[in-house]
């Protein structure tokens, strides 16, 4: 039989590292992952080589809703944890829980999300991308690809950050129109694309904001023989390829590998050496665009879902 | 005229004039939905919701509830195309393998409800939950990352694909296999309720368990039995999931098993369980589906997608009761 | 007298703490009709469950052509021969008269994947039965849940009757029926013990119980308090014995009316 | 006599396509008993289920106290003063005993957000009210469900009877009770009666129904075929009458035994 | 002997052992658990599912659904916050008016359960979807994203906060007012189930509403009254909400009503109706609260997380389950 697993490069995908907590430093690491998102595998992948490479034992934790996030904060703070990295994508929910946090002597850096707030809720660090930055930057280029009626599909209802995107796209594009969909259900994307694709005619280009949706709107690009091109948000294995194929024309790539990894690190760091990356300003991870110029480099990465 | 009065006394058909009064408004105010390519998309959206609700409708009109039902589909896609990746045996081992897995949770479902008297909706939410970990947990275990692998390339993944995930395009009109299985699962169901003996010992193990047991139905396996028939369209629908995508992402599913109940629920099944028919299970699912992309080929503004569901819903939950109601105040 | 049927020795159960019998003694004999009376609460209801497989017993030992048994379903009741009429599980509302009827007996044509009710004779039989017991339903098909609550209770009886192959067990059938009703039932328990059935007859009126029963059982609290059979018993001092009192006539007497 | 305290002219009233009552004419006096007879699914269910404000009817006139009604709620008609035994809607049998005894008429003490209810009283009388009728549940806690068909239906005449202001209503009453709780139950009757209350009885046994009923209506499929005072009919005519024959002395013939 | 007997085979006996079970358990594996800190984050997480989770009880209880719940809490906090950040009024006003628009939901709600006698899954979850729908449109409409805006700076916000969402620490413990209203709304709702006439119509609606019917109660106003409950509950959380974190997330609360739907199941609520209490409420709420937070004090694998929770509640159910079986088997 073909295909299944490559047998020769199966374990180990990070190598090296000290042994678990041999530094002594216990990192929380909190996002608002909804369970499953690929997305959110790479940042955590990032985060626990890092905290292999240096030592540290990582407890991470995620709940897409706002206030239970805050309670997860709240209960690492409890725990007595030595240094909180977390996502600040609904800054003002988290004030308070970040400030408890900071209030007993707990370092928080933020990541992901919060560009804007991270220090004024009293978070040291900042690794990420600015979502409407990375937005603006799709919509200008496929501005400057013709794009005049750009589809912007939501795939998690009233998600703050994927809003932020397709606000980022529309100041680009002001043609841009937003779709809900069920994210959760890979068929439910597909035929609510199709419809969509068949009700509009005029769609030039469909922006997915999750690597798995792009497949979707791939399916659903063939069954309504529409001619819209795809880009998408983020990348893993699957996306990498179609890219090398042209079926999809690029991705934006906001290294979530680097977000889980810098914030560990930077912790490491602050609390072994007081050290502060970036100086009091964020640091940026991206926005960083993968097509078919630079996806031979990139595509090795992926299969060790480092990228 | 008495024809047509009994016909209108069926349980389906406050569905199905349900289901025509929102089919007309669509065809009315969306002009996209005009097209039998539309039609066949929302056919094929609704076969898969439709396929496991059959199930779910047959299991509720005997009295339990399947909350794991939308998280199994995606537990059996991950197991067969896990098992084969990493093994590398034939897709069809895989998919047997699959079908073994699912038809044991569906047992163990069932015997947990019947052996210990805890209700179904606990007992099911348990294995929901456990599914759920279980989907991530293991595939992040196998593959490292968080869905499948492609697994396209292994041998038997073409056979299977016709079975579970082929299409026939004739013009404009996709047809999806799985259109054509629902109307067999749904018929399937149909004649059982209506002309086997099983029909009967499920109306009676929902509508009094207890009357049921004392006139010597066996309750116990019966019950067991709509578990397992949940479980194996669970089955069915992931492996149209898997050949039609080849890879699948672990987090997936949840919260299908809502749509289900919702599809049941629609078209006429009763709750608290002795009451229901498959036919209109299956109108649900269709007016479920419908409704969905109807509105997405109305082109109405997304933000406000789930309210113009609600109202839709409502309506049509409204039309299948007045019609009902008017049924029965005349028939006879 | 032939070998019992049924024969109970000693039974007693309990609802968790409550105790609903004690040392219960009973012997069905074919061809015998045995008459359970006693106050409501007596446990009358409790001792046929036990012969019926709903409850098992928990004390004392019920034997069934005298080999020892312990059902754990009814199921296990009925594939011996035993049908019975409850008081309270008769039937499922929301079914159709003639499903309620088959119930657990269905009629089928064919073989297993593609077994098939024969749905027209179920509906011809069923609908007949009830004839025959004077009850006309408008509809067979209807609900049975929208049927009176002596209609419910005949079809209750026309499906044990029909069904009954050895023992039949009828918990107060006649109970909600009219006159006419109460007649055809007291007739089919003589037709039934005269076919060789061994009956179970429970029921508050001693005039029926007199009527057909050929062994009179009197429950008090759980426990039996006469067991004698008919030659042995007047019909005054069954219904002494039941209601402590001839009653009847002693009201009759108490509220002053001429009779 | 006085003037009727409730009064139906040309009732008729039908469940969807099915028609359960005809055009039937009913008074119901102060001090006086009227009796309803009749076979299964004659609609005797269905008129008091009018009268007592379940279904309304869906032609002809009731009045109470000689204003025209059509009730939409039992409320309406409890509110009037007329208390109910329904013959299969009685009890709610999860509750306890006390709780369903005193349902939708809870003794209640202070104002209303504060408003308790006096349990303690509530459960002493409960228990009083059903020892009087021969009835000692184990615990007035206990779940009504886990009672005995006859102790259930026992708590449900309790309960009229106790808070039975001026019409007192009851479907088959003793259906299900043994001697002495029939007995006490005809005696409940004969009681309300002189204490000036009307009565509607329901029951299928003739024998009671002449103990105590002043005035006999028999339905026969929807439609009244008899209306007449105690005076006017005997005992025999009556059981004729309901049975279209002498039923049980026929019977006894027939089963072939000395009674 | 007798006497604790008794209390054993009180209906929240069961989930009580269950939650003093799971709680030595959690002490036992997970070491970051055994601070009073944590206790008291247990504590909190609880009330927010656990006040609503209280009258959905109470709904469950008198036999009908609410799957609303959820996605209110967070429609009243919007409705407070945007009307007041909009025309610039004081805080106060707009709780009022969001407190009356709640009620109107609710009672909505009731009144088309009890009206069209649809059953109350189908009629809340069509409030739900429009509530869910109207909460994202009318936000992107209001303010232009969606979430609301933050309203801290306007009059009314402290005091408000103070009722709503202040927290008192002692210690390492903080206190969160919501504890306190949860024990209070816990509290009168067993001292109006068990004590009140009230209490008595709730559980006769739920276990046979024809009988309660038949015997004089106002079942229409009693279940009307009991959806207007809930959503004043739903109100009050929302209000905690907003007036804890300022801005409210539209799309959040989907799903939570659930979480109050498995509260009171696990406290030992029939899902038929007639059946419960509100202290049991009050303990499955605590139950799942403790279970989910304790999983992350335990620092198991989160992907395996949803498996722990399913293994912990199917734990809980049948600890109950075996305690209550257990106390009637003895009791007398
Ligand atoms: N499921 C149960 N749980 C607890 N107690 C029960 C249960 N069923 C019956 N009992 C009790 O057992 C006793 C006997 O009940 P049973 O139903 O056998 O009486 P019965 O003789 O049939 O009375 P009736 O003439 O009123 O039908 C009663 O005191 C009753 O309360
Ligand atoms: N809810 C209903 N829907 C439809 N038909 C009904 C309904 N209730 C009663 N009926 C029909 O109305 C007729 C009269 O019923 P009813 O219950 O009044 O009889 P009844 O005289 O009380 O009989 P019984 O002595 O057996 O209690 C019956 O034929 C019955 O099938
Ligand atoms: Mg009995
Ligand atoms: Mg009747």
């Amino acid at each position: 039989s073909g295909g299944g697993r490559d047998k020769s490069a199966a374990d180990d995908s990070g190598g090296g590292g000290n042994a678990p907590g041999s530094s002594g430093y216990t990192v929380a690491f909190i996002t608002h992952e909804t369970p499953g998102d690929t997305f959110w595998d790479k940042v955590r992948a990032g985060a626990e080589q890092a905290a292999k490479d240096e030592g540290v034992t990582l407890k991470y934790s995620n709940d897409p809703d706002a206030a239970k996030q805050a309670g997860l904060i709240q209960s690492a703070v409890d725990a007595k944890v030595n240094g909180i990295a977390t996502t600040l994508v609904t800054p003002d929910a988290l004030a308070g829980a970040v400030t408890s946090a900071t209030a007993a002597g707990v370092p928080v850096v933020g990541l992901n999300g919060g560009i804007d707030q991270y220090q004024k809720l009293g978070a040291l660090m900042y690794f990420g991308s600015d979502e409407t930055l990375a937005g603006e930057s799709i919509g200008k280029r496929i501005a400057g690809q013709g794009a005049k009626h750009p589809l912007c599909v939501i795939h998690q209802t009233g998600s703050v950050a994927l809003e932020a995107r397709c606000d980022g796209v529309k100041s680009a594009v002001p043609g841009t129109e937003n779709l809900q969909v069920n994210g959760a259900d890979d068929s439910a994307v597909t035929t609510t694309l199709q419809a969509k694709l068949a009700q509009d005619k005029s769609i030039d280009y469909v922006v997915t904001l999750g690597a798995p949706i792009a497949l979707d709107a791939i399916n659903a690009k063939q069954q309504a023989s529409s001619p819209a091109k795809i880009v998408t948000f983020d990348l893993n294995q699957e996306i990498a390829k179609r890219i090398k194929a042209g079926e999809v024309v690029f991705a934006i790539d906001q290294q979530p590998y680097v977000q889980g990894y810098m914030a560990v690190t930077s912790l490491y760091l602050y609390l072994k050496n007081g050290n502060d990356i970036g100086g009091g300003r964020p640091v940026l991870t991206g926005p960083s665009f993968v097509d078919q110029t630079n996806i031979d480099k990139i595509l090795p990465f992926t299969e060790k879902n480092t990228r | 005229m008495r024809r047509t009065l009994r016909l209108l006394a069926r349980p389906e058909a406050g569905a199905l004039a349900a289901a025509v009064v929102i089919f007309v408004f669509f065809l009315a105010v969306a002009p996209s939905f005009r097209s039998l390519a539309a039609f066949c998309t929302v056919l094929y959206q609704s076969s898969t919701i439709g396929i496991v609700a059959v199930g779910v409708g047959l299991l509720m009109i005997g009295g339990e509830f399947d909350l794991s039902a939308g998280v199994i589909t995606i537990s059996a896609g991950l197991v067969n195309s896990m098992f084969c990746w990493y093994f590398g045996v034939n897709m069809w081992v895989g998919a047997a393998l699959s079908l073994l897995f699912c038809l044991a949770v569906g047992f163990l479902n069932g015997w947990l409800v019947m052996r210990t008297g805890i209700p179904s909706f606990l007992v099911t939410l348990g294995t929901f939950f456990v599914l759920q970990g279980a989907n991530l947990g293991v595939t992040k275990l196998v593959t490292g990352s968080v869905s499948s692998r492609d697994v396209s390339a292994i041998d038997g993944f073409d056979s299977l694909r016709t079975v579970f995930a082929s299409s026939t395009t004739a013009g404009a009109a996709t047809i999806w296999i799985t259109v054509l299985w629902w109307v067999l699962f749904a018929g399937v169901a149909g004649w059982t309720l209506q002309l086997t003996r099983i029909g009967n010992w499920i109306y009676a193990v929902g509508g009094s368990a207890g009357s049921a047991r004392a006139v010597g139905v066996p309750v116990v396996r019966t019950k067991i039995g709509l578990f397992m028939v949940v479980s194996f369209l669970g089955w069915f629908v992931g492996m149209h999931l898997l050949y039609r995508f080849n890879t699948l992402q672990a987090g997936n599913g949840v919260g299908n098993e809502f749509l289900y109940i919702i599809a049941a629920v629609v078209g006429g099944t009763l709750l608290t369980g002795g009451f229901g028919n498959a036919s209109g299970v299956a109108i649900g699912a269709f007016i479920f589906g419908m409704t969905s992309l109807g509105i997405v080929y109305a082109g109405w503004d997304p933000n406000w997608f789930k309210a113009f569901l609600g109202v839709m819903l409502l309506l049509a939950v409204l039309v299948n009761t007045y019609v009902r109601r008017l049924s029965a105040g005349k028939a006879a | 007298m032939s070998d019992p049927l049924v024969q109970l020795t000693g039974v007693g159960k309990s609802y968790g703490p409550i105790r609903a019998l004690y040392d219960v003694d009973l012997r069905v004999g074919a061809g015998e009709v045995t008459c359970v009376l006693g106050d409501n609460g007596a446990g009358k209801s409790t001792l046929i469950k036990v012969i019926s497989g709903l409850h098992p017993h928990t004390s004392g030992s019920l034997r069934v052509d005298g080999a020892e048994r312990r059902f754990s379903s009814p199921r296990e009741a009925l594939d011996l021969g035993i049908a019975t009429v409850y008081q309270d599980l008769a039937v499922v509302p929301l079914m159709e008269v003639w499903r309620n009827f088959f119930l657990g007996s269905e009629l089928v044509a064919g073989r297993f994947p593609l077994a098939r009710m024969r749905i027209r004779e179920m509906r011809r039989i069923a609908d007949q039965e009830l004839r025959k017991m004077g009850i006309v339903v408008a509809d067979i098909d209807q609900p049975i849940g929208t049927l009176s609550g002596g209609q419910r209770q005949c079809v209750a009886i026309a499906r044990a009757v029909y069904f009954g192959a050895r023992v039949l067990i009828l918990d107060e059938p006649t109970a909600a029926l009219g006159v006419k009703q109460s007649g055809v039932v007291l007739r089919y328990i003589a037709a039934a013990r005269d076919a060789g059935l061994g009956v179970v007859f429970i029921t508050h009126n001693p005039q029926h119980a007199y009527l057909v029963g050929d062994h009179f059982v009197i429950l008090k609290r759980g426990a039996a308090v006469l067991d004698a059979a008919r030659g042995r018993v007047t019909l005054d001092e069954l219904t002494t014995q039941m209601a402590g009192g001839d009653e009847l006539a002693e009201l009759s007497r108490e509220l002053g009316r001429p009779a």
